[in-house]
């Protein structure tokens, strides 16, 4: 591990409790859900970590608890340096503070993860869904939803499948 | 006379994003998209004019929305990669690239030197071509059509070489898990020093049509102002971020496939409008067409794909002599490879910016969890701050200068 | 529908002059400006230098439905974008045609899931189906060209009753 | 009596000349940009693509006409009508060649419908009532875009009609007459073009705004307002306002050939030879028609090279630019005429010269304008 990120993960050690781990020199931090936004703030105005590269979530399901984690991959642009912050959330209401105060790209990314995998996020400012529709129900990159197969039509199963698939008419 | 009302935008799920005045009537609420030409797919923006100046802009997307993070989850390693093509479909070899390059780091594959060059030719090939259809479309939508048709000339000339290399103009997958699909026939390096010499020539007549073009200069300069530190905190990266000031490009701060072998500049401008993204883009027209030249004087003699028989499959001279060989390639084409339980994100610098894997294995051979940090979504994310103020008019060359593609916001 | 609805069958009258109409749709049919996904690229690539669309009369591609005879279902069609389609189709004045451009549109093609229409005729009437992911900008060009052998043997009195 | 049958004569000809030749204006511009743009165009429909306008026409008279259920009815009708008449009746000054008489009966046929004394007049009149049926047809479809694009156009045209009107003003001035014959006769030696060359210009430049063509088609701006003014319109509704735009683009070259290119004059090094215009009557309108040929490819041209320009600036540049401008090219050409009265035609040489020192003033401020701007963002 990066000297320089030895030292930050010392002291979000200290600060928040956080576990690390380390794979092919990526490291990855694990940190409470209720100390991730000034866990944020730290990395981004202490160690100019200033660009929240990427964030989603994982599905652990059948695992409960922690059911899901929230990924916050963060990089240093004046460092070079890039660390992921990851938030294990429970499975039942599963809730995380907003961190759209600390980095405003969360903001979709946040509502990206609410709309796919149902995970609240405390305090947003605009908790709609956003790529799918207003009214669709459940969220698709959640484990347990099904993919949504659909068998291919072919030549010895025609008639099959015209009776159960809907055609336009004009 | 029948009376006259105009079909007003239901305000219901928007209410808190738009102003007062608009829910009272006095601003006019204007749809725009799905279907529009100018919306580069099917991106829906709710503008709140005032006259043509818009106060604010909700973009609303998922029109493409197609799951291909979930669809990648059911399928093996390999299987899944045919998806990547189709997610940023200006950007296919990248994709592929980003998507190979996660999987080598999750399983820890070499990848032989000749393979390694063919991939920094073909990427930057296709960054060439992607940055050809942005500026062929930058020019339809502010209407200098001939420029789009002059641009989709040449973009044929490179997908004549993805075609000869993969059998397919767009939806390559030729980059696979440890090398290239198969090495390049004899006529690739000729087609592609044939585009070298063409091209530099086609840059400077679009140039001279465009660049110095009062008209053109009008509508760009100063329009879309965008700050680095703004920038940052909404997570633009690639020829957006460059145009604000910012010297962040991954090939050279992050150097993969040999990038560092290669001389070439990463063109940054730092007024951070339209005209700087303009700038920038074409600019890195010019560099990424001198990696080409590099690599492909460059381009090592060798295998293209690791002998880890693992992850690899092996040649089909092989497979009728070594047993060894049938029953690696049996394995690899019915069951896939395993990966470790354990989690990666790699990145590359796409046309569009930092286009992020992140790659979890659970120790079979299908991905527990692909995730696609695209860069189309967090530029446009900015979109909605930089157009305020301005008119209807320059909403289009903003969002013709952030270059987003669809594919690669809705997935 | 035009003119065609009112006329019903008059024998030979109507016969040439459904010749001559069905030649000048097939001759001067204007394309929506609609493009979804990666074939919208190749549909592009349809218009530009190397394939040339417009030799069929067909570069006038109209950004408003009203004016467009034929659209070009190009790319996948997600569950969100189904209505707008069919919203889209309903706003196109008869007569009309569907093309149905690459293996998304015809039958969800490589995207076997939740959020992909599994082809675009559960929404719209299509005409013609080209495969390919994407059709190559020929494969389209015959796919139009299929399309006008089609309108060529429409009958009025069939649209009428339609 | 037979003045009004040579009158009817004369209109239907005319008529049938607007629409035939707006029919293969079409054509010719979607062959033309073709050629620029490297492709090929239309060329299925007949030999050469020639029947290419026909297969439009029968389109669209054969598809459905559709009117919005929250229309103006009445007005959403009468719009394209507003819009294609004063395009065709625009034509009825502009003449067409000299006279020639008809054989057996001795009577003197000529080519032109009315050569009104105040023609000039006529022509400023009539074009800015086609902004009428634009406006109303942005406002009738009840739909914000068609509303932009038709109050984009009425602004435009305020705009662009006082330099507009300056440029006949000139062209006035230097024939000395309003009747638009009497402007052909007096450039019979020397086009106007070349004494006023700058007035030519802004002529041409207001002209594409007046008829909406690139970079100024703002009322249509297929990139922002979809399809504009007329995007709720279908069928033949639509052609009406599609054959309003060609007709008014051939209709303006040819006024534009009239008060400045010698309208259906010989070329000045042809004058007194076989080819003039006063040996054979029948060389006028082939000479109007090579000239107005090339006025059209200059439009078709600037549509396809230049960018659109957007909207306020298009204002700022009519009032801001070639306002003034044109103000005083109408001075200096006021002045040229009072010099060459005063002390001989030599004099007339200041019009050209000064024209072109304020023009190219101009070019130079709006240049250093765009250069500071540059600067300042």
């Amino acid at each position: 591990m990066d000297t320089r990120l030895e030292k930050i993960v010392k002291v979000l050690q200290e600060k928040a409790g956080a576990t690390y781990e380390e794979f092919r020199g990526e490291v990855h931090v694990f940190i409470n859900a209720r100390q991730i936004a000034d866990a944020l703030t730290f990395l981004r105005d202490e160690h100019q970590f200033s660009l929240l590269s990427a964030m989603t979530a994982v599905d652990y399901w059948p695992q409960e608890n922690p059911r899901f984690h929230v990924i916050y991959q963060l990089t240093s642009l004046t460092q070079n340096l890039s660390i992921q912050l990851r938030v294990p959330v429970n499975g039942s209401q599963p809730k995380v503070p907003t961190v759209t105060r600390v980095f405003e790209a969360a903001n979709w990314r946040e509502r990206e993860i609410l709309d796919m995998f149902g995970i609240e996020f405390e305090g947003h400012p605009d908790p709609r869904r956003i790529l799918m529709p207003e009214d669709w129900d459940g969220h698709p990159l959640r484990k347990d939803y099904p993919l949504g197969y659909e068998e291919p039509q072919f030549t010895f199963n025609f008639e099959e499948i015209d009776v159960r698939k809907p055609y336009a008419k004009e | 006379m029948s009376e006259y009302q105009l079909q007003e935008v239901p305000v219901g799920p928007y209410k808190h994003l738009v102003s007062e005045r608009a829910i009272s009537g006095e601003t006019m609420l204007l749809n725009m998209g799905p279907q529009h030409p100018s919306t580069h797919g099917v991106l829906r923006l709710l503008l709140e004019l005032d006259g043509e100046v818009i106060i604010n802009c909700i973009p609303d997307f998922g029109f493409l929305h197609t799951g291909i993070e979930k669809n990648m989850e059911a399928k093996t390693y390999q299987k899944a990669e045919v998806m990547s093509d189709r997610l940023d479909y200006m950007n296919n070899m990248g994709n592929n690239l980003a998507y190979v390059m996660a999987i080598e780091k999750l399983v820890d594959l070499d990848v032989p030197p000749r393979a390694q060059a063919l991939r920094v030719i073909l990427t930057e090939l296709q960054r060439i071509a992607s940055h050809l259809v942005w500026l062929g479309t930058a020019g339809l939508d502010l209407a200098a059509m001939s420029v789009f048709l002059y641009c989709f000339r040449e973009r044929e000339l490179i997908l004549d070489i993805f075609e000869m290399v993969s059998g397919q103009r767009m939806m390559v997958t030729y980059f696979r898990p440890g090398g290239v699909w198969r090495d390049v026939p004899v006529e690739f390096e000729s087609a592609v020093r044939n585009f070298i010499k063409i091209f530099p020539k086609r840059i400077d007549e679009y140039e001279a049509l465009l660049t110095k073009n009062p008209l053109w200069l009008d509508r760009m300069v100063g329009i879309g102002k965008l700050d680095a530190a703004t920038a940052l905190q909404h997570g633009v990266t690639g020829p957006m971020l460059r145009a604000s000031g910012v010297n962040w490009d991954l090939r050279k701060v992050r150097p993969y496939c040999g990038y560092e072998q290669y001389d070439f500049n990463i063109p940054t401008e730092t007024k951070g409008d339209t005209y700087a993204r303009y700038i920038v883009r074409v600019q890195e027209l010019r560099e990424s067409l001198k990696i080409v030249e590099q690599a492909l004087n460059k381009l090592p003699m060798g295998p293209v794909r690791s002998d880890n028989r693992k992850f690899v499959p092996p040649p089909r001279s092989e497979i009728g002599t070594s047993m060894e060989s049938l029953i690696h390639h049996f394995k690899l084409w019915t069951e896939g490879f395993p990966a470790p339980k354990a989690s990666v994100y790699s990145a590359v610098e796409s046309p569009r910016g930092e286009l992020g894997v992140y790659l979890e294995g659970d120790g079979g051979p299908k991905p527990y969890r692909v995730h696609w940090r695209t860069p189309s979504f967090d530029n446009l994310s900015v979109l909605s701050k930089i157009v305020k103020g301005h008119l209807v008019a320059d909403l289009i060359a903003i969002l013709a200068s952030v270059d987003i593609v669809l594919g690669d916001i809705d997935r | 529908m035009g003119v065609e609805q009112k006329l019903g069958n008059m024998g030979m009258v109507t016969t040439t002059l459904e010749s001559a109409v069905n030649w000048a749709r097939t001759n001067a049919m204007w394309p929506m400006l609609f493009g979804l996904a990666c074939c919208a690229i190749e549909m592009m690539s349809a218009q530009a230098a190397d394939y040339d669309m417009s030799r069929f009369g067909m570069e006038l591609m109209r950004a408003s439905p009203r004016q467009s005879d034929l659209m070009i279902v190009a790319g996948r069609v997600s569950r969100k974008m189904a209505p707008v389609l069919r919203r889209l189709y309903d706003q196109m004045p008869e007569p009309k045609w569907v093309i149905a451009m690459g293996d998304c549109a015809s039958c969800g093609g490589v995207f076997n899931n939740y959020a992909i229409v599994q082809g675009v005729d559960e929404v719209v009437p299509v005409d013609v189906y080209v495969a390919g992911c994407p059709p190559r900008p020929e494969a389209l060009i015959h796919g139009v060209l299929t399309l006008f052998e089609k309108v060529k043997g429409e009958k009025f009195t069939d649209l009428a009753k339609a | 009596m037979e003045l009004w049958i040579e009158w009817i004569i004369k209109a239907f000809v005319l008529a049938f000349l607007i629409l035939t030749g707006f029919a293969y204006l079409t054509l010719y511009e979607r062959r033309a940009l073709a050629r620029i743009q490297t492709r090929i165009g239309p060329n299925r429909a007949g030999p050469q693509g020639l029947l290419q306008p026909i297969a439009d026409a029968v389109k669209l008279i054969f598809k459905e006409e559709f009117t919005p259920a929250l229309a103006d009815k009445v007005l959403f009708v009468l719009a394209p009508i507003m819009t294609v008449v004063p395009a065709i009746i625009i034509a009825a000054v502009i003449p067409l060649g000299t006279q020639f008489t008809l054989p057996f009966i001795d009577h003197p046929i000529t080519l032109y419908i009315a050569d009104i004394n105040v023609g000039v007049l006529y022509l400023a009149a009539i074009a800015s009532i086609a902004v009428y049926g634009i406006v109303l047809a942005g406002w009738s479809s009840n739909n914000k875009y068609a509303m932009l694009g038709g109050m984009r156009s009425a602004a435009q045209m305020i705009s662009y009609e006082l330099a507009l009107g300056l440029c006949f003003v000139i062209a006035i001035m230097l024939g000395n007459s309003m009747s638009l014959l009497d402007i052909v006769n007096a450039q019979k030696n020397v086009w106007f073009v070349v004494v006023q060359p700058v007035g030519a210009l802004i002529f041409l430049i207001t002209t594409l705004a007046e008829v909406n063509r690139a970079p100024f088609d703002m009322p249509e701006a297929e990139q922002e307002l979809t399809a504009g003014y007329h995007t709720e319109y279908s069928g033949m509704k639509f052609a009406l306002f599609f054959m309003a735009e060609y007709s008014k683009m051939i209709v303006v070259s040819m006024i534009a050939a009239t008060l400045y290119f010698g309208g259906f004059r010989e070329f000045w090094f042809l004058q007194g030879t076989i080819l003039s215009v006063d040996h054979f009557w029948w060389l006028g309108p082939i000479y109007l028609f090579l000239k107005v040929v090339v006025l059209l490819f200059l439009m078709i041209w600037v549509r396809a090279t230049w960018p659109r320009i957007r909207y306020d600036r298009l204002m700022a540049f009519g009032w801001k630019v070639l306002l003034p401008l044109s103000l005083a090219l109408v001075f200096f050409t006021a002045l040229g005429i009072l010099l060459v009265q005063q002390f001989g035609a030599i004099y007339l040489w200041f019009i050209p010269i000064s024209s072109i020192a304020a023009g190219l003033i101009a070019v130079l401020l709006v240049n250093l304008s765009l250069r500071r701007k540059v600067a300042r963002a």
